[in-house]
Parts: structure tokens; C-alpha cells; sequence
């Protein structure tokens, strides 16, 4: 692929990853405390949307695009339509606190920290150095994914149609007079008409 | 089949894109400042006096009988008439407008003033880059008059049959006249 | 959502009782053909309930023409349907010669029929090009309408001095006689119009999308047609055999064998064709008429132009307008001026009728069907 | 490789050799970002004007004549007149989320240039997933769109921007499906290499381009219709009917952030038609040998100029959909038929293998037959509403 990389462009990809890193936890952090709704589902598509410059820069292209095309592409419409059906405008701030002191969530925050931080560091994956990458990345991709991964595939195919199916009937059942046409109500006209026409 | 009645459309509007580089039918666009187009023989924006001979004081053909006052919808012509009689082309001594007013902001151009006219002294202009910058426009006595050469360039036939009425009215005052004089003299 | 009063009469109708959005469409609106307003009552896209509001564009008409000699009032009747001005003269002209007992001479019928019908042939196709500017095609058809209207403006600015304020009949026949070449300029306009016509359908009749926004849309029932009093093409679309020219047999219309086309639906595609069929039948009339037409008086010599005192009593006359039957009633005191003077506007009238059409539309319906619905501010409000 | 054919990309490297070594990729890509965004740029003046004249045209009218010798001065004038226009921004709007509107919908916009091949070896980048690229940019723009509709706080604005999000989600749909045959047909999702696959002249004149196969035909005019709906272009013009909602999501901009919006749509329109001239009209490919002369980009403009005329066309003469009715035309019309014309695609490949003779025309025949065949009784089933041809009769 590219020739060796001399020292300089590596240290410049450090400040790369790190700076994307910062974006990242800067829109993940922002989605979860601005106070309009709007903003945070703003800040949730930019999170994901660094996210995928991260995979850029570790030239995984397909990953990236892919997550650029499902995250913020459908993902961020999806929390927006959310937003918008419910119509609520500020997050409500009488959300129950579990305990007031914040000892608490420290700790709490730690343990999950160690939960997921652990096993990340343990396991013997990481020590493998990454795999060259290959001339053509997408065209292996997909033998992989029609040969040895296969069935993962189908059934993410089979959960996604279900899923989808499962939206359809309950949007369906949940206002089945607004979507066909409205059954035509009496008028102030049609009523008058009664009234004209001799019984 | 589905896209059949689209493609049709799609066919006519593509026989006027063509069209419109050869055929004049299909561009019929006037460039207004550049291309005037001549305005039709009867056309009428804006009443004006009409005056005989060249002095347009003297030869005013208005007589203030005020029935244009009178019979204009919007009552947008104001006269005041004068004292003094002069003699009209027929010899009989009539009244003059000292004061003859049309405000055209108000005229809306109907030509009824022009119609009811008995004396043919106000006819139709066909005048209509009016825009000035002042705000009231009222046309008075003098921007009002125009000689009756003018009247015969804008409206030919029109003026022609009232030049011939006129002339004939004039044949007929001088016969009455002669047949009054030759009877004494005989 | 503060409940306003509609919305309260919406909800007890037992409409869905969801968030309902209130939009004012108008008086400044791209599509309201003038200055008219709707209070639209939404319910997503589903309207709920229409509230038309007009009375922008009202200039005290019938009040100047009960100041006004009967003369004077003819230039106003120009401003009433600012489309079709001759037709709106042949109206009062009409209903004054029944009150001051005129008769018209054989020239002027002609005359009045020809003009008439040449008025309905450019307000049938400039209606078709409005209708189809709010369906969303960008002013081609309406370009090409106005194209043929050009054409036909022409030939009144040639006769009458003004291309829309024709002011040109009076009582007891017309004001000045046809140019010379006139009638053969009208039979030039008039071939070229058909070929226009079959450009029209070629363009629009068989339009998928066409067919699709305007079946079924606004539909018009029989009977609400005929109680509501909507008059015109409207009604003819919802089936109902009404053409005044064929009920009064006012002018000379008993000698033209012209067909009333009929629609079935009542809907925006009905009231679409029923306008294009008849502007066929009006090229029948225009070509007889224009064929027939013989020399002689054009006016009633003993018809009074000025100061005319017609005998104390009433009189209503009324033609098929190209919007629908246009009447004017007078009561006649024996003074110069009308003592009432009452314009029928039917315009105003086809309008009632526009909120039973338009709910359980969208908005985008609703734009369609008051464009189908031909109507024009100055007449709505006279 | 003639000179003429080559002439951009030596310019380019003569101007990035000027640069010293270190920052010379720099320079470079520098170098083709100012190129695409000045073509682009002046590509979408252009646009404008030729639009508004092709409408005139069209309507028995010249368009806009007076700035400029015949009106090509017209663009400078609309963004002066853009530029000094007052930027009004309503008081209750999310002023944040206002302003961050067109420039989300722009800068994605920019970004799918750089993945399409205007001449021989001319592109900014091979990616090796080209078109996933195009396609992930082209999701991002109903984000902005939404982002202007909810921050107008306008009823309209809002009414708008809801139908615009649901038209263009449905219509990707059809978009990528029409586009999934020519990918498996040059076996790659890089735009050169698609370009490349369609090189070579079957029967010795017929060039081997996409568009000449049953598929590929089906395939052009679904991917088509997509990409006008994608685009907000004429039947599919929802969002801003001006009839109906004024202007859509734009209502509560003014000056130049509504020239922002605008020239997204155009850029949109262009990077959706330069795919489809990569995809299905062979690139920058010339039709036949003796057509060399016109250099590769040279041809690559002339199919771009003809399907925008093709847009302009079909935008004077269509009247807009209704939101529901655009909907159906997407799930109950496109995508089936996108489904179906893939089936067919791929029977195309398996069916290459018969050798008597006439095979290729037993081919086309089937493929036509099993194109047409659905797409009939789909267009029937579509408009369903009482289509029963209207008779009108005469009283007496």
C-alpha cells in the first residue's frame, strides 16, 4: 500500500487519531447534557459521524462509509422523527435521582468502567499484530461475507425484516382512522341539506 | 401503459422548444422598450381636447356645456366656465372653459366623456407612458389641448367622419345663410 | 394547543383528537387566485375544517351604481369579473333593456353572441392553465393559454379601445360597429384556436399525474350542487343538465346547435373536461356566428343613451358567464338612477360549497379544487 | 492518449511540480479541490440561466435577456442581488440550528465529487468503495433538510420538511437498488473501474455501454426517476410546492443562506447526474472509434448537458405529485420493479453462455418480456383510483 511511513507522518497520524477521539467524546458528552432535545440528536449524528473519520483514518474504508451511510444517515433521522412525533421540546429535569450523593455515581461509574475496560485489555486478539490490509479490502469483504459469514448475515437479514414488519403492524394499529382518509364527517352543509329534504 | 400520456407532454413541450427557434408562432414575446408595437386604431387610455387652426386657446373646440362632467362614472373632469362668448366654427356665440380639470389618477378611461360629447371636443388618447414623479396629476386646459391633426394621426377614420360632419354642418350654415341674404336682396 | 372554537366543534364531531394544526392560508398565498383567505383546520396533512374568508377586494360596487346614471354603471360592470368583461356588460345591459323595454337590432345579437363566446373560449383555457400551475406544472400550460388570450385581447382592443375593460355594449345594441377585416382577423383567431386545443390535450389530457391529483378530489355531490345554487360548468360536472342558454333562449343562442356537455364524477377532472368540451362547443357557435353575420344598424335608434328614466318596476336578467349564471336585478324608481341594484355573482356563490369539498383532502387538494372551482376576487366581492 | 484529452491532469501535475517536494500531495489535491469547485461552481451559474431560458423556451417566451449579452450575466446578478439581500432569521428560530442548516446540506454535497471520473484517469480519488461513498454523502442532506424545517419554527417550514424527509428516504431506496446490477456487471464498486468494464464496442459499432442492454435500459430509467426525486426535481418537487406551502423548508431563510440552499440542490443534482452518466452511459467513453477526437471530459459534459436538458424538459411539462401518491410510486412501483430488473440482470450473465445462433436476440427478447410484463400490470395496479375511462355525455 503506501511506502514505509516515515516518522513524521506517523507521529502527525497520532495527533489525527487523538484529535478525532476528542470529537468524538466532545459530541458523545454534549448529546447527553444539552438541555433541547434537538441539539442532542444534532450531536448524537456528529458523534457518529467522527466516529467514522476514526475508521478512516485506520483505512477501513467499506466500515466507514458504512457507518456514515446507516448511522447518520438513518439512525439520526430516526431519533429526529422520534423527536418529532412525541413533540417533547426540553428534557424534562424532575427525572427521579437514585441517590443525591455523587460517591455513588463514582462508584458505580468505575465498575462499569472495569466491566468493560478488562476484558478489552485480557484477551489475546489485541496481542495478533492487524492483518495486512489487501489490494482490494471490499472485494474480500464480500467473499467473506458470502462464504464464512454467511449465516450471521441471513439472519441479520431475517431480524431487520421482522423488525421492520413489527413497526408496520403497530403504526398501523395505532391510529388506523388518521391514515386512511378521514370517513367524511357531517358538514354544516350536509346537515342543512338533511334538513331540506322532505323525509 | 403507464408513462404513455407524460411521454406525449413531454413530446409537445419539446415541439415548442424546437419551434420557438424558427417558427414566430411559438415566441411571441415582445421586447417592450426596444419593439413597440403599434397600438390598435381604436385604442383609448386618456381623454384630450381637441382644438381647430393652430392656437390652442382660440380654436378650442370645447363649448362647457359640462354633460362630460356629468356623465363620467368616477367624476374626475372638473370645469368652470367662462364669461365672455366667442364665436364657434358654425358663427354662433358660445361659452369657453376658463378652468378644464381631469384629474387621471381617478379617469379610468371608459371613453363615456368622449361618446356623450355633443360638440366632438374631447376624444381618446392613446397615450399611455404616464408615469411622473409627482403625486397628484391633474391635467389641465393647456396640457390638455390637442390640435385636430393630431386627433386624425391617432384615430384616421374617426376623425375623418367628423371633419366631414363638421364640414357638412358648415355647407349647410353658409347655404342657410346665403338663402337668408338672397331673399332680401332679390 | 389552546382549544379555539373550531377546534372544539371539530372535536365534537368526533374528529381524531390530535394535535390540531390551525394554518391561515391567504389573503397573501401563491395560489388563492386574489386576495381570499382560508382558515385551514389540520390534522396532519387530513383537513378537518375550512373556514373561507373573503371581502378584501370589495369596492362598494352596487352602492356607486345606485349613484350613477344607468350609463355610467356599465364601465363598472367591466371591474366586477375582471376576465370576462363582456359578458358581465351583456348581463346589465340584458337586464335594463327588460326594465326600459329595448329591443336589439339583429346585427348587435350577433355581435353580443360573438363576443361572448370568445370571452368563455380564453376564460375556459386560462382556467385550465391556473388549474394546472397549482398542480405544480410551471406555467406551460397557463403560458400557452394566455398565449391564445393575447390573440383574442387583440381582437377587443381592436374593437372596443381596451383589451379588458371592453365598456363597449349599451342598451338597445353596441357602441361602435366592427372595424373592417375584423370579422376576418376573428376567423383567423378562431382557426388557430382548435389546433391549440388538440396542443392542450395533447399536453394534459392523458397526464398520469394529471389523472392521478384530480380524480376523485373535491368531489360534488348532485344534490348539494343544486341546493347550494352552484351554477356553471361546476354544476354540469356533477351532472346536472342547467345551461341558461338553453333554458332562457336569451340573444339569438336558439339558432346555434351547440351540446351541453355533461360530467358524472363531480370532481377537479370533471370540472377540467367539462370546461375543454366546451370550449369545443363555443368554436361551433363562433364559426356559425361569424358566417352569419349581416350588415346593418347596430344599435336601436330610439334606445336613449343619456339620462334614461326607465318606468318604475324591476327586471332580472341573467346569461351563462363563463363562471356560471351571472344576473343583474334592478328596481327601477323612475329616477336617472337604479334604486337597487343587485349583481348575482356566481363566483361567490360556487364558492359556499368549498368546504364540503375539501374535507378529508391534503393541502395540496385543497389548492386544486378552489383552482377548479374558477373563481375571481373582483366578482366574489364585488 | 492525445495531448487534448490529457491536458487537465498535466497542468496539474505541471503546477504541483512547481511546489517544493513536501507539500507537493498537498498542493496537488489542493489543486483539483479549487478545479472541481470552480467547474462545479460555474456549472451551477450556468445552470440557472440555461434553465430559466430552456423554460422560456418552452413556454413561447425568451427567458432572462437583459444582464448580459442574451441574459449570461444573469447568475452574477442573482448572487449580488443574493448578497445584499437582508438575512432576516425569525425571533422565536433556533438561531444555532438556522444557521448550521444549509452549510450541513452543502459541504456533504461537495464531498460526492470527489468519487466521480469526469475523463480518462481525472478523478480525484479511486476510492475502492466509490459508490458506497456517494451514497453515505447523499444520506446526510436529510439531516439539513430536517435541521431547516424544525429550526424556521414555521408551520409551513415544518409541514415541508417532513414530506421532503419522507420522499427522499423512500427514493434511495429505488436509487441504490437501480444501481446494484451495473455494480455486479463490472464485478467492483470503484467508479473508474465501472467506467472501464463499459469500454469496448459489442458487435463491432453498438459501444458496450450499460444503457444498451434490457437491464441496463430498465435500470437508467428507474435510476433516473430516483435521482429526480432524490433531488427535489420536477413531479417529485413536494417539499418547495410553492402552490401549496409557499416554500417549503425555505420559507424563513432569505439572502444568501437561501442561494446556500439552492446551490445544494443543484450540486445534488449534478453529482446524482454525473453518476448516472458514470453508471449507465459508459463515463467519459466515446460512442464510437472515429469520435476520439472529442477529448474524454468533452464527452463526459456532453451526456452531463443532455440529462440536465432532460431535467429541465421534464420540468416544464409535469404537473407535482400529491405526498401520498409519491410515496406508492416509490414502495409499490420502484422498488419492485428495481427487484425485478435485478432478477433479470443476472439471468442476462447466465443466459451469455448459450452459443447458437440468434442467442442474442432470443436474449433481448426475454429480457424485455420479462421487464415489460410486470411493469404493466404494476403501472395498471398504480393508478387503481376509478380510472375507468371518463365518457361525457351531451344533454339532448
Amino acid at each position: 500500500m503506501s511506502n514505509p511511513r516515515p516518522a513524521t507522518i506517523v507521529m502527525l497520524n497520532e495527533i489525527a487519531f487523538y484529535l478525532t477521539a476528542a470529537l468524538v467524546l466532545i459530541f458523545a458528552i454534549a448529546a447527553m447534557t444539552l438541555p433541547r432535545l434537538v441539539h442532542c440528536a444534532v450531536c448524537a449524528a456528529g458523534a457518529f459521524a467522527s466516529l467514522a473519520l476514526i475508521y478512516l483514518e485506520l483505512d477501513a474504508e467499506f466500515v466507514a462509509f458504512a457507518q456514515l451511510l446507516v448511522y447518520v444517515g438513518a439512525i439520526a433521522i430516526l431519533i429526529v422523527f422520534a423527536i418529532l412525533l412525541t413533540n417533547l421540546q426540553e428534557a424534562d429535569p424532575q427525572v427521579r435521582r437514585a441517590s443525591r450523593s455523587w460517591v455513588v455515581g463514582v462508584a458505580v461509574a468505575a465498575i462499569l468502567l472495569a466491566a468493560l475496560g478488562l476484558p478489552i485489555i485480557t484477551t489475546p486478539l489485541l496481542q495478533r499484530a492487524a492483518p495486512a490490509a489487501t489490494a482490494a479490502p471490499v472485494r474480500d469483504i464480500g467473499e467473506k461475507l458470502m462464504t464464512t459469514y454467511v449465516l450471521p448475515l441471513e439472519m441479520i437479514g431475517v431480524l431487520l425484516t421482522s423488525a421492520l414488519l413489527g413497526a408496520v403492524v403497530i403504526a398501523m394499529r395505532e391510529e388506523p382512522e388518521v391514515k386512511t382518509k378521514v370517513t367524511r364527517p357531517t358538514t354544516p352543509a350536509l346537515e342543512r341539506q338533511e334538513e331540506l329534504t322532505p323525509r | 401503459m403507464l408513462g404513455r400520456g407524460i411521454i406525449r407532454g413531454l413530446i409537445e413541450t419539446g415541439r415548442n422548444f424546437c419551434g420557438s427557434y424558427h417558427d414566430k408562432e411559438r415566441l411571441t414575446t415582445v421586447q417592450y422598450p426596444e419593439e413597440k408595437l403599434a397600438p390598435q386604431e381604436n385604442a383609448r387610455t386618456i381623454p384630450f381636447l381637441v382644438y381647430d387652426g393652430n392656437d390652442p386657446v382660440a380654436g378650442l373646440r370645447c363649448t362647457a356645456c359640462t354633460i362630460c362632467e356629468q356623465e363620467c362614472p368616477p367624476q374626475c373632469i372638473s370645469i368652470v366656465k367662462d364669461t365672455v362668448k366667442k364665436p364657434d366654427y358654425l358663427g354662433k356665440m358660445q361659452l369657453h372653459p376658463k378652468v378644464f380639470d381631469i384629474d387621471i389618477t381617478v379617469c379610468m378611461s371608459c371613453g363615456i366623456c368622449a361618446e356623450v360629447c355633443p360638440f366632438d371636443s374631447i376624444k381618446m388618447d392613446q397615450v399611455f407612458e404616464l408615469a411622473q414623479g409627482k403625486r397628484s396629476m391633474i391635467l389641465h386646459k393647456n396640457n390638455l389641448a390637442k390640435s385636430n391633426t393630431y386627433f386624425g394621426e391617432i384615430h384616421p377614420t374617426e376623425a375623418a367622419a367628423v371633419n366631414e360632419a363638421r364640414a357638412e354642418e358648415v355647407r349647410k350654415a353658409e347655404a342657410k345663410k346665403a338663402a337668408q341674404a338672397a331673399p332680401v336682396s332679390a | 394547543m389552546i382549544a379555539t372554537p373550531e377546534i372544539q366543534t371539530a372535536r365534537t364531531r368526533g374528529i381524531a383528537n390530535h394535535e390540531l394544526l390551525e394554518v391561515s392560508m391567504g389573503p397573501h398565498h401563491p395560489s388563492t387566485h386574489g386576495v381570499f383567505r382560508m382558515n385551514v383546520l389540520l390534522d396532519g396533512e387530513v383537513i378537518v375544517k375550512l373556514t373561507p374568508v373573503f371581502g378584501y377586494l370589495h369596492r362598494n360596487h352596487e352602492k356607486i351604481a345606485e349613484k350613477n346614471s344607468y350609463l355610467s354603471a356599465i364601465p363598472y360592470t367591466d371591474r366586477l369579473d375582471y376576465i370576462c368583461s363582456m359578458t358581465n356588460n351583456w348581463a346589465y345591459v340584458l337586464s335594463v333593456e327588460k326594465l326600459a323595454g329595448i329591443a336589439v337590432p339583429e346585427r348587435a345579437e350577433y355581435i353580443r353572441v360573438i363576443t361572448a363566446e370568445l370571452t368563455r373560449l380564453f376564460n375556459h383555457a386560462c382556467l385550465a392553465g391556473f388549474l394546472l400551475q397549482d398542480m405544480g406544472a410551471l406555467g406551460t400550460p397557463l403560458m400557452y393559454a394566455f398565449r391564445e388570450r393575447e390573440k383574442i385581447l387583440d381582437l377587443f382592443e381592436s374593437l372596443t379601445g381596451s383589451r379588458m375593460m371592453c365598456n363597449y355594449l349599451r342598451f338597445g345594441g353596441c357602441r361602435c360597429d366592427l372595424p373592417d377585416g375584423w370579422l376576418k382577423q376573428a376567423a383567423g383567431v378562431l382557426a388557430a384556436f382548435s389546433p391549440f386545443l388538440d396542443q392542450f390535450e395533447a399536453l394534459l389530457d392523458e397526464n398520469e399525474i394529471l389523472h392521478a391529483r384530480s380524480e376523485g378530489v373535491g368531489v360534488l355531490p348532485r344534490e348539494l350542487a343544486i341546493n347550494a345554487g352552484v351554477t356553471g360548468p361546476g354544476l354540469r360536472a356533477s351532472g346536472v343538465n342547467y345551461d341558461v342558454r338553453k333554458v332562457d333562449h336569451y340573444g339569438i343562442y336558439d339558432r346555434f346547435p351547440f351540446r351541453v356537455p355533461l360530467g358524472e364524477h363531480g370532481d377537479v377532472l370533471d370540472r377540467y373536461m367539462v370546461r375543454i368540451l366546451e370550449m369545443r362547443e363555443s368554436i361551433k357557435i363562433l364559426d356559425q356566428a361569424l358566417r352569419e353575420i349581416a350588415p346593418g344598424p347596430i344599435i336601436d335608434p330610439k334606445a336613449k343613451l343619456r339620462n334614461l328614466r326607465p318606468k318604475a318596476g324591476e327586471a332580472y336578467g341573467r346569461i351563462e358567464g363563463p363562471k356560471g349564471e351571472l344576473g343583474f336585478y334592478l328596481i327601477s324608481d323612475g329616477g336617472p338612477t337604479p334604486y337597487r341594484f343587485r349583481v348575482r355573482p356566481p363566483s361567490l356563490i360556487n364558492l359556499t360549497v368549498l368546504e364540503d369539498m375539501c374535507i378529508g383532502h391534503s393541502i395540496s387538494d385543497v389548492v386544486i379544487i378552489l383552482g377548479s372551482v374558477d373563481i375571481v376576487l373582483g366578482e366574489v366581492d364585488r | 492518449m492525445n495531448a487534448l484529452d490529457q491536458i487537465f491532469v498535466t497542468i496539474q501535475h505541471w503546477l504541483a511540480g512547481l511546489a517544493p517536494a513536501a507539500v507537493q500531495p498537498l498542493v496537488s489535491m489542493l489543486l483539483i479541490i479549487g478545479g472541481l469547485m470552480g467547474v462545479f461552481g460555474g456549472c451551477f451559474a450556468l445552470t440557472t440561466i440555461i434553465e430559466r431560458k430552456t423554460l422560456g423556451r418552452m413556454q413561447n417566451r425568451f427567458g432572462p435577456n437583459r444582464v448580459g449579452p442574451f441574459g449570461l450575466l444573469q447568475p452574477m446578478a442573482d448572487g449580488l442581488k443574493m448578497l445584499t439581500k437582508e438575512d432576516i432569521v425569525p425571533f422565536s428560530a433556533d438561531h444555532i440550528l438556522h444557521f448550521l442548516a444549509p452549510v450541513a446540506l452543502t459541504v456533504p454535497v461537495w464531498l460526492a465529487f470527489s468519487v466521480l471520473p469526469f475523463g480518462r484517469n481525472m478523478y480525484a480519488i479511486d476510492l475502492d468503495c466509490g459508490i458506497l461513498f456517494f451514497f453515505a454523502i447523499g444520506s446526510t442532506s436529510e439531516l439539513a433538510i430536517f435541521l431547516a424545517g424544525w429550526s424556521s419554527q414555521n408551520k409551513y417550514s415544518l409541514v415541508g420538511a417532513m414530506r421532503a424527509i419522507a420522499q427522499m428516504i423512500s427514493y434511495e431506496v429505488p436509487l441504490v437498488l437501480a444501481s446494484v446490477p451495473v455494480l455486479i456487471a463490472a464485478s467492483s464498486l470503484s467508479l473508474p473501474a465501472i467506467v472501464h468494464a463499459q469500454s469496448g464496442f459489442a458487435l463491432g459499432w453498438v459501444p458496450r455501454w450499460n444503457v444498451f442492454t434490457p437491464w441496463g435500459i430498465a435500470g437508467f430509467a428507474l435510476f433516473m426517476i430516483a435521482a429526480s426525486a432524490e433531488s427535489n426535481r420536477c413531479p417529485f418537487d413536494l417539499p418547495e410546492g410553492e402552490s401549496e406551502l409557499i416554500a417549503g423548508y425555505l420559507t424563513e431563510y432569505s439572502g444568501f443562506k437561501y442561494a446556500l440552499f439552492f446551490l445544494g440542490e443543484y450540486l445534488g443534482l449534478f453529482a446524482v447526474t454525473g453518476l448516472g452518466v458514470t453508471l449507465f452511459l459508459g463515463g467519459w467513453q466515446a460512442p464510437a472509434t472515429w469520435l476520439e477526437w472529442i477529448p474524454s471530459w468533452g464527452w463526459f459534459a456532453l451526456k452531463f448537458g443532455a440529462l440536465i436538458f432532460l431535467f429541465i424538459w421534464v420540468r416544464a411539462t409535469l404537473p407535482r405529485l400529491r405526498l401520498n401518491q409519491l410515496l406508492n410510486f416509490a414502495w409499490k412501483f420502484l422498488v419492485p420493479l428495481a427487484v425485478v430488473n435485478l432478477v433479470v440482470a443476472v439471468a442476462w450473465w447466465q443466459s451469455s453462455v448459450w452459443q447458437f445462433p440468434g442467442a442474442l436476440e432470443v436474449r433481448w427478447l426475454l429480457g424485455t418480456v420479462l421487464l415489460a410484463v410486470p411493469y404493466v400490470w404494476l403501472g395498471r395496479a398504480w393508478n387503481d383510483v376509478e380510472s375507468a375511462p371518463r365518457h361525457y355525455r351531451y344533454a339532448e
